[in-house]
């Protein structure tokens, strides 16, 4: 097994993935333009590229990831989850848990940031054409499926039927409220909300997503589900899937874990020799059976 | 042939002295001393007292250090408005030429299991590049094995010369050094030493009797598959844990791990600006893998200790081909409860074997 | 975040010696400062105004004062963001007067340093996250602790503001110390006739539960919810029975037992009623002295109790009651004069204490007014009054004044000449304080009406003559001589002391107290009633020497605290409170252990111990984040990080 | 920012807001004239200073630290300085083990009211730390690496135990198992030179059981992660003092723990038996006897006398036989009165102020943050949740410079202050033999000089000297400001 050639990796080509300079540990400066308070520890940040060639050239696919730093308190991971044709800005919604998550909640327009972007692989939405597509999103992880599925309503008619489960503890843990009305009116979007137990004045239904999603049924023929959350919610709303026939090939959804380099070298997110940094964070339910049991 | 040259005994500090002109840093295997006492290595200068024996800490650092900055950045405050910030970042500037001598055959393969991910990943890493780039290993090839040691087992030997530039070997009188690659060649043509090729069949012949010296290896080949058939069997690794510390000893004195952690250090707007540091991490800690929400996919030193393993036995060579263990020992020796990666690996193939 | 800095001119005063432009100036340039300015005059109304607007203009969401003390103002300036609509805990103080301009005079050196304290200041409020107080209901009742005059003031203020008052006596009687007197001066009016009706109406009062003889045990909770443990000791006399009739005293044979309330001037009955005016009037057996309880075979006044009253099987018994506050009022107690043998150290029969004089003076007491010679009961025609005895006396570690002895002693000296009109007194003393009103008057009458001779200096030695009276030896120090009286009766004016056991109640309190046991007010000058614990406060001497009109001043005051913390239906807790990260938390328990207001309790979530604060019990001294070894406990306000940044911003070498 | 040069030095000082803060107000107030060094930070309570933000200080550039706080008996929290007075006073007695000098740091009580002493104690101090003049820098320090002289001893016969009832110990375990999920012992390990930790589980398990000098590692450092299970533990004198500490904090529980003692006659110095044996492929025989080992590597034969190869701890060893256990089996040998210097201690003593400091920065240099100083440590309770390495706290970056490295010894040290029962874990696990259980024994000196010969591991039922006060500390005493 000795041998100084490397064997072919196994790794997952990824594209487009443009660097500044070539150093990928090297943030591209940016500065804050808008910040939204989304709910009571969710904040979205317009994020903009200090260099104004730089932002006009950034391309991305829906799902890759940013690093955004805080220079000072370090830099955390999430999902770009304005759709790719927003070219004035970055957007990420930042849950407050952390250290950095912390210093994220703390800036104001105008203050400085860095962007490593964009990094992981990404919806394979090349694959989904012609086909239904079924998003789930609950809590947080709404905010790859935004950018997903504004990104499918662009290019609307190379789909089928564009179906979205959103749900949330409550209305107040709802991120993008202020869209929703919009999301619920659309004709080429079938939007249905759902919280976890009644709340007075709250018009939608009530429920855990995956007994929604069970009661919406929506069919598996030619469609795809795809859906973002935190785990336990992935665990219940897979077996619901499962139970109404979709197959895991046809089932996609993004994993989360604590990530430094971004970049596939640091070591601490891979679930067998997978590296959820670079070979996700987007994987379909087949692939990550095919993986140890490592969540 | 390759080139050879030839080096006394005595004429070594010459050599050192040779290599180290021109600013070049050559990092020497130095012994402190202690009650228990350590080698490590540092950098040589004229008069310099340095050891040929095993390095306690691998050379690792000579391309990965402990803690480096990976870009500092300055903030300035415009006196006019000082809401109006501006950021500028600066890389870290160009390594010094290093050469690590002395290191052993495993320290060298070290270097080999680190390129892999370092430059021929999706990202190759430009701090890691370019500090092996201007790297230049001369080994020091083993007379013998030890107690906790098993490179042979790994694909290894004590004259294996994957990952050097040049191998060097103890005969009586001084050193054989041959070069193994351009860069070797390039590093013995410079020197003013005489040419050995007349003595390198006895150089030929230490390596050989280092090899015969050697307790016969145990066949890993199934170990990736029996470790990944093991993989749900947490009693098994419970019980190869037991005794685990948690502690970093075994990876930060591993000269192929590589993983590491990122942080920020200042804010940015003193003199001496913030900077984003890289430091070594260890993945038996618990935090190596704990999230921000408390979630740790890693919570049992089980999961972290199979992780270590199945990284060196598994899946890196899914990856890359070949064990990223090198069979060092260090991990046994440093260990505090002297915990035998070679017991777990033998363990698991006997388990796998079993069903 | 968006940081403004206020570089305070405080008109010359920091201005002259703090180059106050230049400190905004290099403000500037410190992390997340947005904007910095010097106005003149930052506290008063243009200075915030200026604030209120610049947090509007500039979209601040923290400010930073370098002005005076934060001891002074950070209430104010508080108040001044709170209505810019910032978190009134989104503000840190720069102290560049009392600790910069006032104190250095190198303007160079002072504007440097102004400038890091702003510097400090930055980097705290940097990490100062916006607080919330929580309210929380209170229970409207208060306990009072001890029945002397203060305790009694205290709970019939309290109890006609409308809150129920729980009181609580040590004694067998409430009346304390001012019961046991003859006469007050300097009116020398009738002390059983003033606080005798006071002491009806605390009996008779709906709103007041009176547990007399009884002690506070344990006391657990906070200000507005306290739990309060009372030991009813036993007294072996069913209270509810007792009629107070008196026949058991009249009948008991023990009639040695020493009684307290007469200082021991006198004996009484094992079972005893303190004096005729006591309240509760209720029988006590003293155990160690009754024949039933101590030798078993007796049971008199079990026979001659026309209700059945007596209990000889009784025992202690704790009752808990809910209060919202507490008074602590629990008086002095004299301090043991006998450490002065040059005064006999207690040998010597006619040498008593003025507190046994004032029972031989009463007509209560057990000579029925007259004063007779503990002796030999003959009436003394020379009695030598002695001051200081135990005050202002650092050689018996008694350093302070007693603050009352001066006017009881002229008063005791007018006293016995009004009973025995052809005796004379002489009062060794060493100054006479005579402040309050009409007290140098009555000073002066003392020696101008009633011959009493005042002689400035000690005592150095009291004998016996041999021939029934007493040698008293002094010097005059104001004619440099030598004094030496010849005494029938010497009568000490002994110092007082915290009463006994106030520094084991002030534990129980969680109040300070000082190395003589009185308790700690909050603050000498400006809270002389309130003490460092919230909702604990203080009436009478156990606060520090008074006489009875401060006593009595202080219930009231104590009383109005209570009732103005009463006035609210919820209480706010400070948030500036300790809080447990649960997630660093290994229960290890260092935090519950050394916590001295009892404010951390171990509960469990998903089966592991963790530390939790009780958010109204912490008062935020952060004892526990210093002990934390893993930093899981952080003080808001003060946490590590905090404290750490300031570090920083001084030593980065 | 920096100093002002030449005129000013870094004074940091800590007050608490009741007393001393308004203490400094009133001379503000009464213009009373101060040197300008010192820069405050109010804290609420001279309770609230942890230690460790004065070291911070002084390993950061500091070249003094003044700490007031209320007189005793006046604290506005009722205790807090009391506790105070107890931690600042172990701190300036720990102080110069690294090199730095005690005067630097003072702490004082001064009221709300005393201005004029504030005063007095501001010009005092300022003055005394001009006089030091400016404070040496750790990372200016010429690296000095000295060894400790070894030649010990000992207060007992040292030996091998080679009469120690074993067989009777192992029957002992045998019958407990049953009612134990395990039971924790030593068993050999990668060679008949080495032990390692057993885990007895089953019945056969009991048969790896090994006694004798070889067994090193301290088995409590396993058991609070056994919390809440039935555990057996078999312990040298020095181990049962951990389980004894650990108790004492309630991090395991007594009835949880079984606890299997014989009297140990020392353990073997496996730093100095290893770098003795040098390098080699395979033991071929150990042999004990009463003295020592005999070992034959690679056909060479190694003597290793008790007397000279024993671990540094032994020698002064006072507690042979268990201070606590279920079973105990056999009689310890007896101990003579006196105490033994550890060697790395004495060493420091022999050593300046200047040589400590460069002491340790030669020392620190090799440390690779490997922590298996602190995972070692059975005190060590924070487990993954050590300040070393949280952002919140931040005590310490991540930069691996030696005095950062320094720093999280004296953290360790620190936390271990009336509590570390010099196991000596903490530098047998060091890979590179960094001394560094001298700054836990100079900790346990000071501990037991201030608290009456306190020493930790004794009695369950004691109260940790750091987490208890007496309002008239005996060995402690206020300084004059003259």
């Amino acid at each position: 097994m000795s041998g100084t050639k490397t064997q072919q990796t196994m790794l997952r080509e990824i594209s487009p993935r443009p660097m500044p300079d070539g150093n990928p540990y090297l943030p591209m400066p940016a500065t804050v333009a808008e910040v939204i308070q989304e709910t009571g520890n969710i904040k979205t940040m317009r994020v903009v590229l200090d260099d104004a060639e730089a932002m006009r050239q950034f391309v991305y696919e829906p799902g890759q990831v940013g690093q955004l730093s805080v220079f000072g308190a370090g830099e955390s991971t999430f999902v770009i989850n304005s759709p790719p044709s927003q070219k004035d800005y970055l957007q990420f919604s930042v849950m407050q848990a952390g250290e950095v998550t912390a210093a994220i909640h703390r800036l104001s327009p105008g203050d400085k940031v860095g962007v490593r972007a964009p990094l992981g692989n990404y919806f394979p939405y090349a694959d989904w054409k012609g086909k239904d597509v079924f998003f789930v999103g609950g809590g947080i992880g709404m905010a790859p499926i935004r950018t997903i599925m504004l990104h499918l309503l662009e290019h609307k008619d190379d789909y089928g039927k564009v179906s979205l489960l959103y749900g949330a503890r409550s209305p107040r843990d709802m991120a993008y409220s202020y869209e929703l009305d919009d999301w619920l009116r659309r004709p080429d979007l079938d939007c249905t909300l759902c919280i976890d137990a009644p709340f007075e004045g709250w018009e939608h239904k009530v429920g855990l997503i995956p007994n929604v999603l069970l009661e919406l049924a929506p069919s598996p023929a030619n469609c795809v589900a795809v859906l973002c959350g935190p785990p336990i919610m992935i665990k219940f709303t897979v077996q619901a899937l499962e139970k109404l026939g979709f197959a895991p090939e046809n089932i996609v959804t993004t994993l989360e874990k604590r990530m430094k380099c971004g970049i596939g070298i640091c070591g601490r997110c891979n679930i067998g020799g997978r590296y959820v940094c670079i070979d996700g964070p987007v994987f379909t339910w087949k692939e990550l059976q095919a993986l140890p049991p490592e969540l | 042939m390759s080139m050879i040259r030839f080096v006394t005994a005595d004429g070594l500090p010459g050599f050192l002295a040779h290599l180290a002109k021109d600013g070049q840093r050559v990092l020497v295997p130095v012994e402190k001393p202690a009650n228990k006492p350590s080698v490590v290595f540092e950098p040589w200068q004229e008069g310099k007292a340095f050891t040929l024996a095993k390095a306690t800490v691998p050379p690792k650092e000579a391309v990965l250090p402990q803690c480096e900055t990976l870009f500092s950045f300055k903030k300035a405050k415009d006196p006019a408005d000082p809401a109006r910030v501006s950021l500028q970042l600066e890389e870290a500037p160009p390594p010094p030429p290093t050469v690590v001598f002395a290191c052993r055959p495993c320290d060298a393969r070290g270097f080999a299991v680190l390129d892999r991910p370092y430059l021929h990943g999706p990202f190759a890493d430009p701090c890691y590049k370019a500090r092996r780039e201007a790297l230049t290993v001369i080994t020091l090839t083993c007379a013998s094995g030890c107690n906790t040691c098993f490179c042979h087992w790994v694909g290894g030997g004590p004259s294996s010369p994957e990952g050097s530039d040049v191998l060097m070997t103890a005969i009586e009188g001084g050193y054989v050094l041959q070069a193994i690659t351009p860069r070797g060649e390039a590093c013995l043509a410079a020197s003013a030493l005489p040419d050995g090729a007349e003595v390198f069949p006895r150089a030929e012949e230490a390596r050989k009797a280092a090899w015969q010296s050697l307790e016969p290896a145990p066949d890993l080949k199934d170990a990736p598959q029996r470790l990944a058939a093991l993989f749900t069997d947490t009693t098994f690794w419970q019980e190869q844990t037991d005794r685990c510390l948690s502690c970093g000893a075994c990876t930060y004195f591993c000269p192929t791990c590589y993983c590491f952690n990122i942080t920020d250090e200042g804010e940015g707007l003193s003199e001496k600006g913030g900077r984003r540091l890289r430091s070594w991490d260890n993945c038996m800690s618990s935090l190596f893998t704990r999230e921000a929400s408390g979630h740790n996919p890693r919570n049992a030193k089980a999961l972290r200790m199979r992780n270590r393993v199945s990284h060196k036995f598994a899946t890196y060579p899914e990856n890359w081909g070949s064990f990223s263990c090198n069979g060092c020992g260090r991990c046994i020796s440093n260990c505090p409860v002297c915990l035998d990666i070679r017991a777990i690996v033998l363990a698991a193939l006997e388990k796998g074997a079993d069903a | 975040m968006r940081i403004g800095v206020f570089i305070c001119h405080c008109g010359s005063n920091i201005g002259g010696t703090v180059d106050c432009a230049r400190v905004a100036e290099l403000s500037r340039a410190f992390p997340d400062v947005v904007y910095a300015d010097d106005p003149m005059y930052t506290c008063a109304e243009p200075g915030q105004a200026a604030i209120e607007a610049a947090i509007h203009e500039h979209r601040l969401d923290g400010v930073v004062v370098a002005s005076c003390t934060p001891r002074m103002h950070e209430p104010t300036f508080r108040r001044t963001v709170e209505r810019a609509g910032l978190n009134r805990y989104m503000f840190e103080m720069a102290n560049i007067r009392e600790h910069v301009s006032w104190i250095g005079k190198d303007k160079e050196a002072n504007t440097n340093k102004a400038a890091e304290l702003v510097l400090m200041a930055v980097e705290k409020l940097r990490r100062n996250t916006p607080l919330t107080p929580k309210s929380f209901d209170i229970t409207k009742k208060v306990l009072i602790i001890g029945g002397g005059v203060a305790g009694i003031q205290a709970a019939l203020d309290c109890a006609d503001g409308g809150v129920p008052v729980v009181l609580v006596e040590r004694e067998a009687t409430i009346g304390g110390k001012m019961a046991k007197l003859d006469k007050t001066f300097p009116t020398v009016d009738c002390s059983a006739c003033i606080l005798g009706p006071k002491m009806v109406d605390v009996a008779q009062h709906p709103n007041i539960t009176l547990y007399a003889y009884a002690e506070v045990e344990d006391i657990s909770g906070y200000v507005g919810n306290f739990s309060v443990k009372i030991r009813k000791k036993a007294a072996y006399v069913d209270w509810s029975k007792c009629t107070g009739c008196g026949a058991c005293t009249e009948k008991c044979p023990a009639r040695k037992t020493p009684d307290a309330f007469n200082e021991l001037t006198g004996p009484t009955t094992a079972i005893n009623i303190a004096f005729p005016q006591a309240i509760p009037k209720k029988a006590v057996i003293n155990a160690a002295h009754c024949r039933q309880l101590s030798k078993g075979k007796c049971g008199v006044c079990a026979k001659v109790c026309p209700t059945g009253a007596i209990r000889y099987d009784m025992e202690d018994e704790i009752v808990t009651e809910e209060v919202g506050s507490i008074v602590a009022a629990t008086g002095y107690d004299l301090m043991d004069w006998t450490v002065y043998s040059e005064y006999g150290g207690g040998k010597y029969p006619d040498v008593i204490t003025s507190l046994q004089y004032e029972r031989l003076l009463s007509a209560s007491g057990p000579t029925g007014g007259h004063i007779l010679r503990p002796s030999d009961g003959r009436e003394p025609k020379s009695v030598v009054f002695i001051q200081c005895v135990g005050s202002r006396d650092k050689s018996v570690g008694r350093p302070y004044c007693s603050g009352f002895c001066c006017m009881y002693t002229a008063k005791q000296a007018v006293l016995t000449k009004d009973h025995i009109p052809d005796s004379q007194s002489w009062v060794f003393y060493m100054d006479i304080r005579a402040p309050g009103k009409m007290y140098d008057e009555f000073t002066r009458r003392a020696v101008e009406e009633y011959g009493t001779e005042y002689i400035r200096g000690r005592v150095s030695a009291i004998y016996p003559d041999g021939k029934g009276q007493y040698v008293v030896m002094g010097v005059d120090t104001l004619l440099g001589q030598p004094v030496e009286i010849k005494a029938d009766l010497v009568v000490l004016a002994v110092g007082i002391e915290a009463s006994k056991g106030a520094s084991q109640l002030a534990e129980k309190l969680r109040i300070s107290y000082d190395q003589y046991g009185f308790f700690m007010e909050s603050h000498v000058k400006l809270k002389p009633v309130e003490t460092n614990t919230a909702g604990v406060f203080l009436a009478g001497v156990c606060q520090g020497a008074k006489d009875i009109p401060a006593s009595v001043a202080q219930g009231s005051a104590a009383a109005a605290k209570v009732l103005a913390l009463f006035a609210r239906d919820k209480l706010e807790s400070d948030p500036q409170i300790a809080q447990v990260d649960m997630r660093r938390c290994v229960n290890c328990g260092k935090c519950i252990r050394c916590c001295p207001f009892g404010a951390i309790k171990e509960v469990e979530m998903r089966g592991e111990g963790k530390a939790q604060v009780i958010e109204t019990v912490c008062q935020g001294c952060g004892l526990c984040t210093a002990t934390c070894p893993q930093g899981a406990i952080q003080l808001s306000h003060a946490t590590d990080n905090q404290i750490l940044a300031e570090v920083n911003a001084l030593c980065q070498c | 920012m920096p100093v002002l040069e030449g005129k000013e030095l870094r004074i940091v000082g800590f007050l608490c807001n009741w007393c001393s803060y308004g203490g400094a107000d009133t001379a503000g107030v009464a213009r009373a004239g101060q040197p300008t060094d010192l820069r405050i930070i109010r804290v609420p309570c001279s309770g609230r200073i942890d230690p460790l933000f004065i070291v911070k200080a002084l390993l950061g550039g500091a070249d003094g630290v003044l700490v007031s706080g209320c007189h005793p008996r006046d604290c506005h929290y009722a205790a807090g300085n009391f506790y105070a007075r107890r931690r600042l006073e172990v701190l300036k007695q720990f102080l110069p083990v690294l090199g730095i000098d005690e005067r630097r740091f003072e702490y004082t009580w001064v009221s709300a009211s005393e201005g004029q002493r504030w005063q007095q104690v501001v010009t005092v101090f300022t003055e005394r730390i001009h006089q030091l003049g400016r404070a040496p820098r750790f990372d200016d320090a010429e690296p000095l690496l000295k060894l400790a002289d070894m030649a010990l001893t000992s207060l007992r016969p040292l030996g091998t135990g080679q009469t120690a009832a074993l067989d009777e110990l192992k029957d002992a375990i045998r019958a407990k198992l049953p009612e134990l999920d395990c039971v924790i012992g030593w068993q050999q390990g990668y060679d008949a030179a080495h032990t390692v930790p057993l885990f007895i589980r089953k019945p056969e398990d009991v048969d790896k059981l090994v006694w004798g000098p070889f067994n090193v590692n301290n088995p409590a450092v396993y058991l609070p992660s056994f919390k809440g299970k039935k555990v057996g533990i078999v312990v040298k004198g020095c181990d049962s003092r951990s389980v004894v500490e650990l108790l004492q904090e309630n991090l395991i529980r007594r009835e949880d723990v079984t606890i299997f003692a014989l009297p140990c006659e020392g353990t073997l110095d496996m730093a100095r038996v290893n770098e003795k044996l040098g390098r080699y492929q395979r033991i071929d025989s150990v042999s004990l006897d009463e003295a020592g080992a005999t070992i034959v590597a690679d056909g060479t034969e190694h003597r290793f006398c008790m007397t000279e190869y024993a671990q540094g701890k032994c020698y002064g060893c006072t507690t042979p036989a268990a201070v606590l256990a279920d079973t105990r089996l056999g009689t310890p040998t007896p101990v003579q009165p006196g105490t033994v210097v550890p060697p790395e201690l004495a060493l420091l003593d022999s050593m300046s102020l200047e040589e400590r400091m460069a002491f340790w920065r030669g020392q620190m240099e090799r440390c690779l943050r490997c922590y298996a100083c602190r995972n070692a440590c059975p005190m060590c309770v924070c487990r993954d949740f050590c300040i070393s390495d949280s952002r919140n706290p931040h005590w310490m970056s991540q930069e691996d410079s030696p005095r950062e490295k320094l720093f999280f010894q004296t953290i360790h040290a620190m936390h271990l202050a009336g509590r570390c029962t010099g196991c000596g874990e903490c530098q047998r696990a060091c890979p590179v033999g960094i001394p560094i259980l001298a700054l836990r024994q100079q900790i346990a000196r000071a501990v037991a000089q201030l608290f009456d010969g306190y020493r930790p591991g004794l009695d369950p039922a004691a109260v940790p000297p750091l987490l208890g006060y007496e309002v008239e500390e005996k060995n402690i005493h206020e300084r004059d400001w003259k």
